[in-house]
């Protein structure tokens, strides 16, 4: 099966500074692949690039490619790109509260994504958006679509972007940090719509997130970046059961959970470098508990290692069994 | 909304009284006796005894201001020192002059205003976007007396295109609303510029673009109409700074409008006048300000629903 | 027998008031209703709750940062809601707070040591030779930080350096507002860790509050849930199993890292309701599964069998 | 790190240090105006009138035979420093004012935002040429009128900035540790505030040269035979189509003088990277 979304060895650069490394992933149909790290890994970052947006902040890809069932985005012209996003390519936004036009109602913003990728008329449109605003368990459609933005809640904002996302039919769905905004009751209620398109749907869900909490519960696959690089990627369970990588080991080790010894969370000493002074080497070193002289002077590549890959001078050998 | 309305004009009432207690008041600031200030040097004492009973000078303040307030609310603004005509009629017929002026400048400052500020923020640090902000930088520097003494000086003497000054034709329109019209100009196109840019880098104008539209449509259908909104509401408060352009300006051109009887009759000390003209500028600026507050509402529903 | 609590708050209400102009209708809300808690001396008392709970109101009426609609708090015996505003400020050297924004809570323009020796310049002590050092080693800062701007430092070194602000002058109460809220989950979890540090070394009593229950199921003894505006539930103790249907619901909404243990929870429907609107029974009552006619009619009270206080009709 | 305060490090642009040398040179030639001119500003020459420019005359002479060049160094004297002087006395009262009402709050600071709301929408021209009117031409009546008529501006923009640091955490943070009034006022929300509201005086500077230029254009401003810019035109249209060059070097000078300070501006706002302050007020 060939993959729905490729990044080839991507590599990132905001004016002169290059922000992303050398980032390679894959995602199916039908999966859900989760992206963490802390803030300033690059993983909104990777969205932009997947999405080709990166001119809006001022970026562009400096190495590498973007494919999207097979083709090139880099090598498209402006209008094909277009045609993508939004149709084949749906986007869910981190802050629902600033993501829907203040002063346009409810309903044209959904409409539009279905007008401009479907060719549907103004009325076939409108049916649509109903339609699709009742399935994601929104009360009262008509109501909801004749609404300004300023009237719903969060909660309800999120799913009016989720079916923005959804109107032009798309294959791939690019969810960047979906409930950070949201209150905890209601981070559960989006995480299981997202969850229950990929599997009804067969859609293909990249899940931007800081939380390895959602990760674990959500996701298929999952890749872990630290200051532009990646650091290590592979199936949920295996990563969750035994981490290859100390910083994956380390995020996991950093969520509270039932039955911890009073003591045990201690954090990752230091701070995640800026990118104007990633240290040279592995760029995790300097707060890596396993750091040798090596890992100073030389920047691991991305190795396979079980059904993943990961890029560690010392990572720990896979438990017992597996190759 | 209807309710806003009548809301909105009833907060008119409040500021229309302290705005006519101030300019009631320059009256009695200015030095020497309001009498002598109302009449002619060398008038008889008759004429002074008239004047007394005729605006209560006799009585406290408060009386003489409640006799002036009744008197303008029925259209009688007193008589003209000078000229010795009721200075209605001498508003009246200024009015028309100055109306045509500063609502010529005031649409052209818009539109030019706007179209250069959407031109510059489309062109964001690229040469088109330098030399309107430079043009707008120097259009808000110059004096606009100053300006108004070159453009006739290149326009009218040199080129000899236009007509130097006066009212008498369409044309002696065109260099005094251009000489004002450049100042509002630059207002308008530095705040559409900003206010622009500052919109395309909103959340939501992200997600137009992910959802596929083209630049050209989310910068004027989404982005232009959101920069509108603090373009609006500065330009309706602002309504007065270009009406002011308006005061020396028809100064400089002879125009027979308000501006120009406002500093005659300063100069003249023909105070009737000149709280007449000050009365009319005022109101003109407390109808810009709600005509900006109702575009505001119909342009942006969350205003509409911080009001409901 | 128990010793006293350091703090006793008793019927503490707020209630805010906004508009009432000419351009937009009054309303009313309470942001707090009738609280009573006591924090025992040397406890780490947690608060959680989502947006719109009251639990930040809560950490400034305790600190008297704002002014109470109703109710008294009283520290270690003083009753603060009636001192006088000098007394206040005398008495303040006893109590602290760490703040949740890291970023707005230092003044731009101060750098570390102007930051580190402001609480003894307002409470006119001497500064001791050497404290500003000690701070910064305190909480894990290197002294060649301490000529820094805040804009010099990361989100981390920034809230260590609010939290050495608040201990400068070693008070004995601390509440945390959401000290990592803002802050990546590898400083979070190095903040929480120097928090629990000082607590050992200095003997702090902390009010602890946060949106996240696991956070606050690791760090703290007893846990107080709130909802809009009034306790529905005080755990005893962190292994404590829920009796609010609420308490229930934040706890299955919360994503264990183990792949392992999914589980497919049914989510809460619907959204927490503004507290200008609140329902005239239960404030739950729209969105809880148990709910029946007693609750959209009658507010449950908070009523403690087996030191387990609950405000429920239909408990677990 | 910052081993320059930044007005300094706003002459290293390239804008900024144009236009930071050109104030610089005006202020030195106002300063040293009896040095540096080989006439009198105020001996009336009748046979020399109306001179265009020349060797003896780099600028020409006015109406009287007076070298304009000299009368120009002479005027910015009066302009600068009466603009100056304005603008400070104006931005004094703006920030009590603004300081006073963003934080005692309630009826005091709704009637200072009505007054000043009120006055702000009207042209500054307009009240000042009303205030001239009752205290009378000169420089002292212009001072006033100009101090008057910016009044609204600083305190409407000290008032803001109060209010947006009142909500900062850092205040929370100071009253929590005991802190009084005076203390925040005076060692968090004033000193904070500070940079913002000095830079629009600044700017305002520029403003306030323009309408004392205009009031002089009345023959309000400065009274003959003391020279200022606007004074200078004050023969007003008439010179245009005679002597356009009496009117053209005068305007050119507060032309280029406020855009040097817009520039200049421009470059200090960039430097002490405030934009977002002045943005939201403006």
């Amino acid at each position: 099966m060939t993959a729905l979304l490729q990044l080839e060895a991507v590599s990132v650069a905001i004016g002169t500074v290059p922000l992303l490394d050398g980032i390679g992933l894959s995602l199916e149909r039908g999966r859900i692949l989760g992206l963490v790290g802390e803030s300033g890994s690059g993983k909104s970052l990777t969205a932009m690039a997947a999405m080709g947006l990166l001119p809006l902040i001022g970026g562009r890809v400096t190495g590498g490619a973007v494919r999207f069932d097979g083709q090139d985005i880099g090598a498209m012209t402006d209008a094909q790109r277009r045609a993508l996003r939004g149709g084949r390519i749906g986007f869910v936004t981190q802050n629902p509260m600033t993501a829907l036009d203040p002063v346009q109602r409810i309903g044209e913003q959904v409409d539009v994504v279905s007008r401009l990728h479907l060719g549907l008329s103004h009325r076939a449109a409108r049916a649509r958006t109903l339609e699709l605003l009742t399935r994601l368990r929104i009360p009262e459609a008509e109501a909801v679509a004749e609404a300004w933005p300023h009237q719903l809640s969060g909660g309800m904002k999120q799913r009016i972007v989720i079916a923005m996302a959804l109107a032009g039919e798309p294959e791939l769905i690019i969810a960047d940090e979906p409930t950070t905004a949201l209150d905890v009751t209601v981070q559960a209620q989006i995480i299981q719509i997202l969850g229950a398109l990929v599997r009804d749907r067969g859609l293909a869900l990249l899940l931007i997130t800081h939380d390895m909490g959602v990760v674990a519960q959500v996701c298929d696959r999952v890749a872990v970046l630290y200051a532009g690089r990646l650091a290590e990627e592979g199936p949920v369970g295996p990563i969750f059961a035994a981490p290859a990588h100390p910083y994956t080991a380390a995020l996991i080790g950093c969520i509270p959970q039932d039955g911890m010894a009073k003591g045990a969370l201690r954090g990752i000493p230091g701070a995640v470098p800026s990118a104007l002074a990633f240290p040279p080497g592995c760029r995790f070193h300097p707060r890596c508990p396993r750091a040798s002289d090596l890992c100073h002077r030389i920047a691991p590549l991305p190795t396979p290692r079980a059904e993943g890959r990961v890029a560690c001078h010392h990572a720990s050998p896979p438990p017992e069994g597996q190759p | 909304m209807i309710a806003y309305l009548v809301r909105r004009i009833l907060m008119l009432v409040p500021v229309f009284l302290a705005v006519s207690v101030v300019i009631f008041s320059i009256l009695h600031f200015i030095p020497g006796d309001p009498i002598d200030n109302l009449l002619k040097i060398g008038s008889s004492p008759e004429a002074r005894a008239e004047m007394e009973v005729r605006y209560g000078l006799d009585r406290p303040l408060p009386v003489q201001y409640g006799i002036w307030l009744s008197n303008v609310l029925r259209g009688d603004l007193g008589t003209a020192i000078v000229a010795r005509r009721p200075v209605a009629d001498l508003i009246a017929q200024a009015l028309p002059h100055s109306l045509a002026l500063g609502g010529l400048a005031l649409l052209f400052s818009t539109v030019a205003g706007v179209g250069l500020g959407v031109i510059a923020a489309l062109n964001r640090d690229r040469w088109p976007d330098r030399a309107i902000m430079g043009g707008v930088l120097l259009g808000s520097t110059m004096p606009s007396f100053w300006l108004g003494l070159i453009l006739m000086l290149v326009f009218s003497v040199w080129l000899g295109w236009l007509p130097v000054s006066g009212a008498r034709s369409w044309t002696a329109l065109v260099l005094p609303v251009l000489t004002i019209g450049l100042g509002g100009t630059a207002l308008v196109a530095r705040i559409t510029r900003v206010s622009m840019i500052e919109a395309s880098g909103r959340d939501f104008v992200t997600l137009l673009h992910a959802k596929g539209l083209s630049p050209l449509r989310i910068q004027l259908g989404h982005v232009l109409r959101h920069a509108l909104i603090p373009v609006v509401t500065i330009l309706a408060l602002r309504i007065g700074w270009i009406l002011g352009g308006a005061v020396t300006v028809e100064v400089v051109f002879a125009r027979p409008g308000l501006g120009t009887l406002l500093i005659k009759s300063l100069s003249q000390h023909d105070y009737p006048v000149v709280q007449a003209c000050l009365l009319m500028l005022a109101m003109a600026v407390m109808l810009g300000t709600l005509l900006g507050d109702i575009l505001q509402a119909v342009m942006d529903p969350r205003v509409r629903a911080a009001l409901a | 027998m128990t010793p006293p609590p350091l703090i006793r708050i008793e019927g503490l209400s707020k209630r805010f008031q906004s508009g009432g102009g000419l351009f937009a209708p009054e309303r009313k809300m309470w942001a707090v209703r009738d609280l009573s808690l006591a924090i025992g001396r040397g406890e780490a008392l947690g608060v959680v709750g989502e947006s719109g709970c009251g639990k930040s109101t809560l950490a400034r009426l305790v600190l008297r940062l704002i002014e109470p609609t109703a109710g008294r708090i009283i520290f270690d015996g003083t009753e603060i809601t009636a001192l006088s505003p000098a007394a206040l400020r005398r008495m303040r050297r006893r109590m602290a707070m760490v703040f949740q924004d890291p970023y707005s809570s230092l003044d731009p323009r101060y750098t570390v040591t102007q930051v580190l020796a402001e609480p003894f310049r307002i409470q006119r002590q001497p500064l001791p030779a050497g404290a500003i050092a000690a701070l910064l080693a305190s909480v894990g800062l290197p002294d060649a930080l301490a000529e820094s701007h805040p804009h010099q430092l990361s989100g981390g070194q920034r809230q260590r350096v609010g939290i050495a602000r608040a201990l400068a002058l070693h008070p004995e109460f601390v509440v945390l507002d959401e000290p990592t809220a803002s802050l990546d989950v590898s400083i979070q979890a190095q903040i929480i860790a120097l928090l629990a540090d000082l607590r050992d070394r200095m003997g702090l009593t902390y009010l602890f509050i946060s949106h996240d229950l696991g956070l606050v199921r690791y760090f703290c003894q007893r846990i107080v849930v709130m909802y809009l505006g009034a306790v529905v539930e005080v755990l005893p103790d962190t292994a404590a199993a829920p009796r609010h249907p609420y308490t229930e619901a934040l706890m299955q909404s919360g994503f264990a890292p183990d792949p392992g243990r999914r589980r497919s929870v049914v989510p809460l429907t619907g959204e927490i309701p503004s507290p200008f609107a609140l329902p005239p029974g239960c404030a739950f009552a729209g969105r809880c599964p148990r709910v029946t006619d007693r609750c959209r009619a009658e507010r449950p009270l908070l009523s403690g069998d087996g030191g387990h206080p609950v405000a429920c009709f239909h408990p677990l | 790190m910052m081993a320059w305060p930044a007005p300094l490090r706003a002459l290293g642009h390239p804008m900024g240090g144009l236009a930071g040398g050109w104030l610089l040179l005006v202020a030195a030639a106002a300063v040293l105006a009896p040095f540096l001119t080989p006439y009198a500003y105020d001996v009336q020459d009748l046979p020399q009138a109306y001179q265009p420019a020349s060797a003896a005359h780099w600028l020409g002479t006015d109406e009287f035979g007076r070298d304009l060049l000299t009368r120009l160094i002479y005027g910015a004297r009066t302009s600068l420093s009466v603009s100056a002087a304005a603008i400070a006395v104006s931005v004094l009262c703006g920030m009590v004012l603004g300081a006073a009402a963003a934080w005692f709050g309630g009826w005091p600071d709704r009637a200072v935002t009505v007054a000043v709301d009120l006055t702000w929408s009207f042209p500054e021209i307009l009240i000042a040429l009303i205030l001239v009117a009752i205290i009378g031409p000169g420089t002292t009546g212009v001072m006033v009128a100009i101090a008057v008529a910016y009044l609204a501006q600083f305190t409407r923009l000290t008032r803001a900035q109060i209010m947006t640091l009142k909500g900062e955490t850092f205040v929370e943070a100071a009253r929590c540790l005991g802190a009084g009034t005076g203390h925040i006022l005076f060692r968090h929300l004033l000193p904070n505030a500070l940079a913002p509201v000095l830079v629009s005086a600044m700017l305002a500077t520029g403003d306030a040269i323009i309408l004392e230029a205009t009031l002089g254009f009345f023959g309000l401003g400065a009274q003959p035979p003391v020279p200022s810019w606007g004074g200078m035109m004050s023969a007003g249209s008439a010179l245009v189509f005679k002597a356009p060059w009496v009117i053209i070097f005068p305007g050119l000078a507060v032309a280029i003088t406020v855009v040097a300070i817009n520039l200049y501006g421009d470059a200090l706002i960039a430097e002490l990277d405030i934009r977002q302050k002045l943005r939201r007020t403006a």
